[in-house]
């Protein structure tokens, strides 16, 4: 069989177990078991076959990103074969163990799906052969131990304990993962061969130390090093099989093993001894002495988990090879007894209803068997002969000696690992004597017994590898740790031996300091630990992790907070004050930059009549501006003014369209605008508050205001005194009327040379049109402006308190010459803009024109006849004139390709036609009647909308005192000029 | 001499309306109540209209006369508009 | 009967077009629907036609229509090249799934949601195809247009509020846009943007002092639309305050924005590294940065899911401006694909954040009731719906959950999703600039990661796992359906990220060698019609 | 700066004289709304740019075009017609809403509402 | 047969005078008469008067088209003197006592059209302002500029244009 | 006249700016009208100031420096358009945010601001 495809086999095995899984029913424990086991047996089948060709290493390649130097690569040698078996083999006991352990109401299919997912991610860390592969495992590993931590996601502890470890590992991920790109840039390529054969290289290289860094806190948040540690004791909110398998054999050791695998890359240099060797030594202190004050079962051994990986990272940071293969056996030895511990911890907490040191005591009569396993692998973890955990201790404590000579550490290297060794006895000790000696549990919440076989099974297995590997070493483990060796160390590897016995030496004496101090400093000590009321060692237990990372995470969103307010915001105002600031400045600093603006003096002279009409749009303008707060109707009117007189300038400098344009918009924006005011409340001068701060801002906002109009004023002075650019107009206005048949210029460019831009602009006019109309249909008045309008009520009521007189009489008179007047403008208004339209392309007007004049001539009619009159006479269907508007302009656009020419060209043609003589007759028109057709249609709708509201009855019952007779008193009282609409002045 | 004659009517005609238009404006700024300022806006533009005239005769061309037009014709409509507002406060009801 | 072909190009614009003006007449609701649905199918077939053509090495790399058959620089040109086709398609994709999703319910919240809908599709494939500049800003204000109507679609205080903003924001980019556009008319004497990049070579110092100031007024009318720093606080309320799939389509508008700057830098600056000029590049590598900075900071603060979709979005664009200020090819593509990766990420999110809220029974305002009596009775509209029969398993629950954390992977960067392959190649990109704002901006790339992954975590774990108890929303088949194509879109960007990436590759390298655009565009003696060449593997069975 | 359209001289003292005195009277009308007190009595005076001052500008126009072009120009009527038409309904409208507030506001100048 | 010709114009014009109006309108508009602004000026004079069909505009029926004459030469003439005296007045300034003020004058007239054409005239007419018109007592309320004698503004009402304007119009 | 109309263009920006700045919606669209303006006359401005020379072609004149650049008021009648949608469409949310939340304040709230 093809070793890639027993590679890929590998990975894959497990990713469809976990598919398969979580789409098994919720209770179908039996069978996600026994798929989960399945899965985990044919992966160490596999991994089985794969030993022999291993040794020499196997790869599988599978191009997926290669421009960015990503591909799959999935990769095998005695290294990673070795963390393979660990996760596979420690997998499949787990599998077992926690079809037992789970309870019959949970959804374990789920459970055995994400612990699926985790393994492969897991092999997919230890098999990749891309660095970035790598990360990407590595990133999934931590995903899915999250998920695996807050299994129990109702306890807010797994919660907690979730997204602490997933924050804190995915983090390291992340600086792992720029540690890596680091590290592939300095190699030339992201493959892991490349980079292991370019150690020199890379260590030569400036960007060594900070890929160094990065890579070292990716490694430490997964391998919880110190200070990034304080995430796995939290981590044991998770279901125990989770913590056996995860936070003893697997994920913590993801770190070690990155930094197994880089070894021969990154060693070697001081920053790498002192990194690593501090934190290493560091942990390994903190965590056993920590260790030793845990009330909590799987604290402790999460603490002492700490302890053996910061004892890991120690070796793996003294630069020596010998400590290399140290490292590698200790993390297969801890792997096989801390997975058993924690196993054991999970039976009794599954079989006595706590975890609980103070309630747990002699146990060893209801469980003997549990209770014999846990003895030897708490005793392996101690470092007692016979045992693996002692030939690794011993290679680690010979290490620290040989290492003594170096003048760094001096003797505290040695005395440091005793000291922690000693810790490490303590707390083993403490663990198996409170646990199971002493008398029957008193409030232990069930009766404890042995649990069922299968459950003890894995540990028995565990226990078993932990004294076949500590008394026969060289028949067991020296094979495979010698491969995974010399696929790290490759030629230097150094001599090592795995015998029990090496004679008396340092390390021997050290390690029986070690077990003799740790058992005397349990005995003198163990009542004061028991007592200790938080379970938290003595000074680090002000360093409470949880709160210190709740702080850190609320500190965080603090300094957000604080940054949203300062600078972003929610009002408009700042935000228009940045829309002028920002072009304002950049336009300053590019006109400073560069010298400033070349001001030519290139002027027409002055018209004076342009002058003076200049001189009232300016008063006109100024006046809105400074009336639009508390004369809206003002404003109106000032804003009219300066209308006409950019009408007029209009007019003056040869602009003829845009002079009619104008005014028309002028006059429908007018009404549009008045129709508009009748809902706008009256705003009350004398109510307002001048403070001196507003005074200020209104003083910057003036000054703003100043220097930005100076500024446009500026550049449009400059742009238009510029000399002339050689434009692209020529050719509009030589083409115009012979390749376009129009001799408005204008015209044929809005519907010819550019109809693409006035097809959109109609568009935008309907859009904007049909938006209105679906806001109004659910408008809401402002309260005050509910009701009737003040002039109204009087004029009604002086109708009715009158015999002679019907209510709206007063109305009907007002209106009754300018009525008579307007209906007869009607057909007139018509024709004129049929006029306006069909001259379009030769003289001044088109289609826009006349849909505007058009609308003004509805417009008219429903001022001076009320909606109900005028709809109920003229059928005005506005959102159909809309449609139909865009349909004649695209329909006349598209005709072209019938032709085989591209959109919108068009076609003209002088037409003689006996009598009348001859027509130009241009497709262009087809084109303009669409836009005629939507303007009007768009306009009347937008006004007529608008009109509408003044009819409609309101839902919410008039509770105001609108009705009653006072309101017929004209007397504008100040209380009543509240309740007023818009008024006039 | 005749574009001389012609040319200096316009120019004073024109200063006139100018002038015309400025006093209009004058009223609709300084009010005082809001008809007024009504009254001078409708004044405005038909003195504006009357100022296009004025500049059609002086370039000599008809291209302006539909802008002039427009305001005889519909250039009332604004005006109305605000009238109606003043008496009924709502423009269409 | 005449070829078709050649006018495809133009199709995504006139086609959506058609479409609305009839659903626009049209009074039953089963056939504007079906009208919208094969509108969008078959763009969705054009637009990737119009790919395939781009991306098939036997045709031209840039082809142009020349509308109302006048020639460039005097006609309007589309043009449609790498990075047009890829937005376009992008456009296309983003938008058939939005409405098969608003299909269950959010077409009926409000009028004319198909016809706004249709039209915001015609505004952003025209603003993509566009050669011109003011064709661009009508382009634009089309868009808008229909975003306003959408932003206000269902009504309420909430999306008025938000919208009154929005509108005003946008009419004063609108103005900048029109000066901008103003200024470069005056100074260059076109309007067309290879004919710009042409003319803006003889320009002279003096006048080019007054281009430089008009190009940045446009320039920062762009980047009012991308959302960036100091002008872009605009956006998360707004995206926040409108309904599912609006805010959805709103993705890829701020993306116009982006894919107006990359444009207009590529033709008139040129984008690449060691072309830098002025102050273009400096500026959009310090307010793309900011703008990420600030949208981290947003995101840690946001208490709710749509905000922090919102700052994704401004994350996106912060970071793919930042990059066009750096240049180099390899990020910029890198920058290209994690812009496609983002915009249908965030889509989808926006879509779940809506099943979400349902699950949680706090939809925000859904349909308003309206104030008065309605005698202007709507005759399209068919009341609120009734027939929500949703699938009321757990499935539903699992279904929300996983597609949350396919967004959450997705936003955060973190593996193996399309997401965090978009910010390896940008970091690749620019490890290899070996800059130091190069190392700036990959720190900034991975803290803002790091503050995604904390905002994700700090809502996400107790909205979905804090409650007492799961309340299984009513969701429709279709909604789901949509979501997870959007997904599904992101799950193959991912797999076939290789063809991808290619893709974006030959994007940027067309975006640094302007000339072949230019002299495509204005090619002196145009054939009579582009002939667009299907690639002969489509042809062949 | 002096702008005309080239007239025979008899036409061009005619036309002067028709805008000029057209002129004078529209700005003598709107001296008027200036100067005068109250607003009924400024309502009256921009009748004369609307009315007489409108047409002598616009004879004055038809005039000039049809000298010009040498055949009959006479679309200026239609300005005058209109403005003649409009400007009253504008004034009637206005003036009643004048009457209305004043009432409302019991000013003792107008007559009572009956 | 007039009868039939006046069924047919009627159906065939609704609004004979607008149609006039209108083709007059549309001729000045172009200014020419050439076939072709002839030919829309005709199709304009007959098909743009039923836009006003569905407003329900009443029929005018002009009694007597020498009145209308005369009605026009006396308001040219009315708003010419009126020009030249309200012109004088506020040239004159401060210099001259003057008053204004309302004058209320009873009215016959209740044809709608036949008082927008009066107020029109009056309104047109510089120093006269049509004020204020009420339906039940059909009183007018007149604003005159300088007003001296209330009877002579009576006296140009009711004397100078009503009885002409009931000619043309009852 | 370029002084004239660039002054003029000045003082609409500035008042408009001001506007702008201003907490009431209704002191804004006014803003945005005043603004919009200035905006038309700027891009009008760019083709150059000329008088009595429309872009309207007369058979006989061949010579294209007689007309002024047609191409910016093709741009202002579309800015004009669009202008005039945007302005409605403002309007009506001002008015329904009016009613909505009760103010008129651009924020939806008022604030101790003025
Ligand atoms: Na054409
Ligand atoms: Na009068």
């Amino acid at each position: 069989m093809p070793t890639s495809f027993l590679l890929l086999a590998l990975i894959s095995l497990p990713i469809g177990g976990a598919l398969l899984a979580s789409w098994l029913p919720t209770y179908a424990r039996n069978a996600a078991a026994t798929l989960a086991a399945t899965v985990t047996l044919a992966c160490l089948l596999c991994l089985a076959m794969l030993q022999g060709v291993s040794a020499e290493g196997v790869r599988a390649d599978i191009p997926w990103l290669p421009s960015i130097g990503i591909n799959l690569v999935f990769r095998l040698d005695g290294l990673s074969w070795l963390f393979a078996l660990m996760i596979t083999g420690i997998g499949a006991l787990v599998v077992l163990y926690a079809r037992y352990y789970m309870s019959a109401e949970d959804p374990v299919p789920r459970f055995y799906s994400f612990l699926l997912a985790f393994m492969a991610a897991m092999l997919g860390v230890v098999m990749s052969g891309n660095l970035i592969q790598l990360v990407i495992f590595w990133e999934i590993t931590s995903l899915f131990s999250f998920l695996l931590i807050a299994y129990w996601h109702q306890s807010a502890n797994a919660r907690e304990g979730a997204r602490m470890a997933l924050t804190t590992t995915a983090a390291g991920g992340l600086c792992l993962l720029v540690g890596m790109l680091l590290l592939g840039k300095m190699a030339g390529s992201f493959d892991l061969d490349v980079v292991l054969s370019a150690g020199e290289r890379i260590r030569a290289h400036d960007l060594y130390l900070p890929a160094l860094i990065l890579i070292l806190i990716g490694a430490f948040t997964k391998s919880a090093q110190f200070p990034f540690h304080f995430w796995l004791p939290h981590a044991m909110a998770a279901p125990t099989p989770v913590s056996a398998y995860l936070h003893s054999a697997t994920l913590v050791k993801a770190g070690i093993f990155l930094l197994i695998l880089l070894w021969p890359v990154l060693s070697g240099t001081d920053a790498w001894y002192v990194l690593v060797g501090s934190a290493g030594m560091a942990t390994l202190l903190i965590g056993a002495f920590a260790a030793i004050y845990q009330h909590d079962l799987k604290g402790l051994l999460a603490y002492s988990t700490l302890s053996h990986l910061g004892l890991i990272m120690l070796l793996l940071g003294l630069n020596s090879p010998l400590a290399a293969v140290a490292a590698i056996f200790h993390t297969v030895n801890h792997a096989t007894f801390k997975a058993s511990l924690f196993m054991a911890a999970g039976i009794i907490d599954h079989e006595t209803g706590t975890r609980d040191m103070r309630k747990l005591s002699g146990l060893i009569r209801y469980m003997p068997l549990t209770a014999s396993l846990a003895m030897v692998a708490a005793a392996a973890m101690a470092g007692v002969p016979l045992l693996n955990g002692f030939l690794s201790k011993e290679m680690f404590l010979a290490e620290t000696i040989a290492q003594s000579s170096s003048p760094q550490f001096s003797y505290a290297l040695p005395a440091l690992a005793t000291l922690a060794s000693a810790f490490s006895v303590l707390y083993s000790l403490r663990f198996i004597h409170k646990t199971f000696f002493g008398p029957p549990p008193v409030d232990c919440p069930h009766t404890p017994k042995e649990p069922p076989r299968w459950m003890i099974f894995p540990i028995a297995v565990l226990v078993l590898i932990c004294l076949v590997i500590g008394i026969i070493p060289g028949l067991t483990i020296a094979p495979l740790l010698n491969a995974a060796v010399v696929a790290v160390l490759g030629d230097n590897t150094p001599y090592y031996s795995l015998r029990i016995w090496h004679g008396f030496n340092p390390a021997l004496a050290l390690s029986v300091i070690a077990l003799v101090s740790g058992i005397l400093l349990y005995v003198c000590f163990r009542n004061r630990i028991n007592a200790n009321p938080r379970g938290a060692p003595p000074f680090l237990h002000r360093f409470q992790a949880r709160r210190l990372f709740d702080s850190l995470m609320a500190r965080l969103v603090m300094l957000a907070r604080f940054m949203e307010r300062r600078f972003s915001t929610r009002s408009l105002q700042p935000q228009l004050r940045l829309l002028v600031l920002v072009p304002l400045i950049i336009g300053l600093i590019i006109v400073a930059t560069s010298g400033g603006l070349s001001i030519s003096t290139n002027v027409q002279a002055v018209d004076p009549f342009f002058a003076l009409l200049w001189l009232v749009g300016g008063v006109c303008a100024v006046g809105a501006a400074y009336q639009a707060k508390y004369h809206r109707f003002v404003a109106l009117i000032l804003m009219g003014g300066a209308g006409i007189v950019c009408c007029l300038t209009f007019v003056w400098l040869s602009a003829p369209d845009l002079a009619i344009t104008q005014l028309l918009v002028e006059i429908v924006t007018t009404v549009l605008l008045l129709l508009g005011l009748r809902w706008l409340p009256v705003r009350r001068e004398d109510l307002r508050k001048e403070t001196r701060r507003s005074k200020i801002r209104r003083g910057l906002d003036l000054s703003v205001a100043v220097i930005a109009g100076l500024a446009v004023a500026a550049l449009t002075f400059a742009v238009m005194t510029r000399p002339a650019a050689n434009s692209i107009s020529s050719f509009f206005l030589e083409r115009a009327y012979s390749e376009a048949g129009g001799r408005n210029v204008v015209n044929v460019l809005l519907v010819d040379f550019r109809a693409f831009d006035t097809l959109g602009e109609i568009t935008v006019l309907g859009v904007v049109a049909l938006t209105i109309f679906a806001i109004l249909r659910r408008f809401r008045p402002a309260q005050e402006a509910m009701a009737t309008p003040r002039q109204q009520r009087w004029q009604n009521s002086f109708d009715s308190d009158h015999a002679t007189r019907d209510v709206g009489q007063t109305l009907r008179e007002y209106l009754m010459v300018p009525r008579v007047v307007i209906q007869w403008l009607f057909p007139i208004i018509i024709v004129f803009a049929l006029y306006l339209f069909l001259r379009g392309h030769d003289m001044p007007g088109g289609g826009f024109i006349a849909g505007l004049a058009m609308s003004i001539a509805f417009i008219l009619q429903y001022m001076a006849s009320g909606t109900r009159w005028t709809e109920a006479h003229l059928r005005v269907l506005p959102v159909t004139w809309i449609g139909l508007g865009l349909l004649i302009a695209t329909g006349a656009g598209v005709g072209s390709w019938l032709f085989g020419y591209p959109l919108l060209t068009s076609y003209f043609q002088y037409t003689d036609i006996p009598f009348l003589g001859t027509v130009p007759l241009a497709t262009a028109m087809l084109f303009d009647l669409g836009v005629f057709v939507l303007v009007v249609g768009a306009t009347i709708l937008m006004l007529v909308a608008l009109a509408h509201q003044s009819i409609r009855k309101p839902r919410v019952v008039e509770t105001d005192t609108d009705t009653t007779e006072e309101d017929a008193l004209p007397a504008p009282e100040p209380e009543a000029e509240t309740l007023q609409t818009e008024r006039p002045d | 001499m005749s574009v001389l004659i012609l040319g200096c009517a316009l120019i004073a005609a024109q200063v006139m309306l100018s002038v015309a238009i400025v006093l209009a404006a004058w009223r609709v700024v300084h009010g005082p109540r809001a008809q007024d300022r009504v009254l001078g806006l409708d004044t405005l533009y038909v003195t504006a209209l009357l100022l296009i005239v004025t500049f059609g005769i002086r370039t000599g061309s008809n291209f302006y006369f539909e802008a002039a037009l427009v305001i005889a014709l519909l250039g009332f409509t604004a005006t109305v508009a605000m009238a109606k507002f003043l008496m009924r406060g709502e423009v269409i009801e | 009967m005449t070829d078709i072909s050649p006018h495809l190009i133009v199709a995504p614009i006139i086609l959506p077009l058609i479409a609305a003006a009839l659903v626009t007449m049209i009074e039953q609701r089963p056939l504007r629907v079906a009208i919208s649905i094969f509108t969008m199918a078959a763009l969705l077939l054009i637009s990737v036609t119009l790919l395939m053509s781009v991306a098939s090495p036997l045709s031209a790399d840039t082809i142009v229509y020349r509308v109302g058959n006048w020639a460039a620089p005097f006609g309007i040109v589309l043009v449609l090249d790498h990075l047009s086709a890829m937005m376009v398609a992008l456009t296309s994709i983003l938008a058939l799934a939005t409405l098969i999703f608003s299909l269950a319910r959010w077409d009926r919240a409000g009028p004319r949601f198909h016809a706004l809908f249709l039209l915001l599709l015609m505004g952003l494939n025209g603003a993509f195809l566009t050669g011109d500049l003011f064709n661009l800003f009508v382009f634009f204000e089309v868009m808008l247009a229909a975003s306003y109507g959408l932003v206000l679609h269902g009504s309420g205080t909430a999306r008025v509020k938000a919208g009154l903003h929005y509108i005003a924001i946008n009419l004063g980019a609108s103005i900048l846009f029109l000066i901008g556009v103003s200024v470069i008319y005056g100074i260059t004497g076109t309007l067309n943007m290879a004919d710009l990049s042409e003319r803006i070579q003889n320009v002279s110092q003096e006048q080019r002092v007054l281009f430089d100031a008009g190009f940045a007024v446009l320039g920062i009318a762009f980047l009012i639309k991308a959302g960036v720093w100091p002008l872009g606080f605009w956006l998360p309320p707004t995206y926040s305050a409108t309904s599912a799939p609006a805010a959805a389509m709103f993705t890829i508008m701020t993306k116009v924005g982006v894919y107006a700057t990359l444009r207009l830098m590529s033709l008139v600056f040129g984008i690449d590294d060691n072309t830098v000029m002025g102050i273009a590049s400096p500026l959009l590598l310090i307010g793309g940065s900011l703008t990420i900075l600030m949208s981290m900071a947003g995101m840690l603060a946001a208490r709710t899911f749509s905000r922090i979709a919102g700052f994704s979005i401004l994350t996106s664009s912060g970071t793919v401006l930042a990059v066009v200020g750096i240049g180099g090819e390899r990020a910029l593509s890198g920058a290209l694909y994690y812009m496609i990766s983002s915009t249908f990420a965030v889509a989808a999110f926006f879509l779940l954040i809506e099943l979400m809220n349902r699950a949680r029974g706090t939809t925000s305002e859904a349909l308003g009731a309206p104030m008065f009596d309605d005698e202007y009775r709507d005759p399209y509209d068919d009341g609120p719906p009734t027939d929500e029969v949703g699938r009321i398993t757990p499935v539903t629950v699992a279904l929300i959950h996983g597609g949350f954390v396919f967004c959450a992977l997705l936003l955060t960067g973190l593996p193996p999703l399309s997401g965090f392959i978009g910010k390896f190649a940008i970091m690749s990109g620019l490890a290899d600039y070996a800059h130091l704002s190069g190392w700036v901006l990959i720190a900034l790339l991975i803290v803002s990661s790091f503050a995604a992954i904390i905002a994700f975590l700090r809502i996400g774990v107790e909205t979905i796992w804090g409650s007492a108890e799961t309340i299984v929303p009513q969701v429709k088949s279709v909604e789901f359906a949509a979501i997870a194509g959007l997904l599904a879109m992101c799950v193959i960007t991912t797999t076939h990220g290789a063809a991808v990436l290619d893709y974006t590759d030959r994007t940027v390298a067309a975006l640094q060698r302007p000339g072949d655009y230019v002299s495509n565009v204005l090619l002196p003696n145009p054939p009579p019609l582009p002939t667009l060449e299907i690639p002969p593997q489509e042809v062949a069975p | 700066m002096i702008q005309a359209p080239e007239l025979p001289l008899w036409a061009a003292i005619v036309v002067s004289l028709l805008i000029l005195s057209g002129a004078s009277l529209t700005l003598i009308g709107v001296i008027g709304l200036t100067r005068l007190k109250t607003f009924y009595e400024r309502v009256h005076a921009p009748t004369l740019g609307a009315t007489l001052g409108g047409v002598l500008i616009c004879a004055g126009s038809m005039l000039c075009f049809a000298v010009l072009q040498t055949r009959v120009i006479a679309h200026e009527i239609l300005l005058v017609g209109f403005v003649l038409i409009t400007t009253p309904v504008t004034l009637i409208l206005l003036v009643r809403a004048a009457l209305y507030r004043d009432r409302a506001e019991d000013n003792p100048h107008v007559p009572p509402m009956e | 047969m007039t009868a039939i010709t006046n069924r047919v114009l009627k159906l065939v014009l609704p609004y004979p005078g607008l149609t006039l109006a209108l083709i007059l309108f549309w001729v000045l508009l172009h200014n020419s008469v050439s076939p072709l602004t002839l030919t829309g000026a005709v199709i304009i004079g007959l098909l743009a008067p039923w836009t006003l069909v569905p407003l329900k505009v009443p029929r005018i029926r002009i009694k007597s088209f020498t009145a209308c004459v005369k009605l026009t030469g006396i308001v040219i003439y009315d708003i010419i003197r009126s020009n030249f005296a309200v012109a004088a007045i506020i040239l004159s300034g401060k210099r001259r006592e003057r008053s204004s003020g309302f004058v209320t004058i009873p009215l016959d007239l209740t044809h709608s059209h036949a008082l927008a054409v009066l107020a029109i005239i009056i309104t047109s007419t510089p120093g006269t302002l049509w004020a204020q018109h009420d339906v039940d007592t059909r009183r007018l309320l007149l604003h005159v500029f300088d007003l001296v004698d209330k009877t002579e503004w009576i006296d140009l009402v009711k004397r100078r244009y009503e009885p002409i304007l009931k000619e043309i119009f009852e | 006249m370029e002084i004239v109309l660039s002054l003029a263009i000045g003082v609409l920006v500035a008042s408009g700016v001001w506007l702008l700045f201003r907490p009431r919606t209704f002191q804004v669209i006014i803003g945005f009208s005043l603004i919009s303006y200035a905006v038309t006359l700027f891009i009008f401005s760019v083709g150059g100031l000329r008088i009595g020379a429309p872009p309207i072609l007369d058979p006989a004149v061949k010579d294209v420096s007689a007309y002024t650049d047609p191409l910016p008021q093709a741009l202002v009648l579309t800015a004009i358009v669009i202008n005039f949608a945007m302005t409605a469409l403002f309007l009506v949310v001002l008015l329904a945010s009016r009613g909505l939340t009760g103010t008129d304040h651009v924020d939806g709230q008022e604030t101790t601001e003025q």
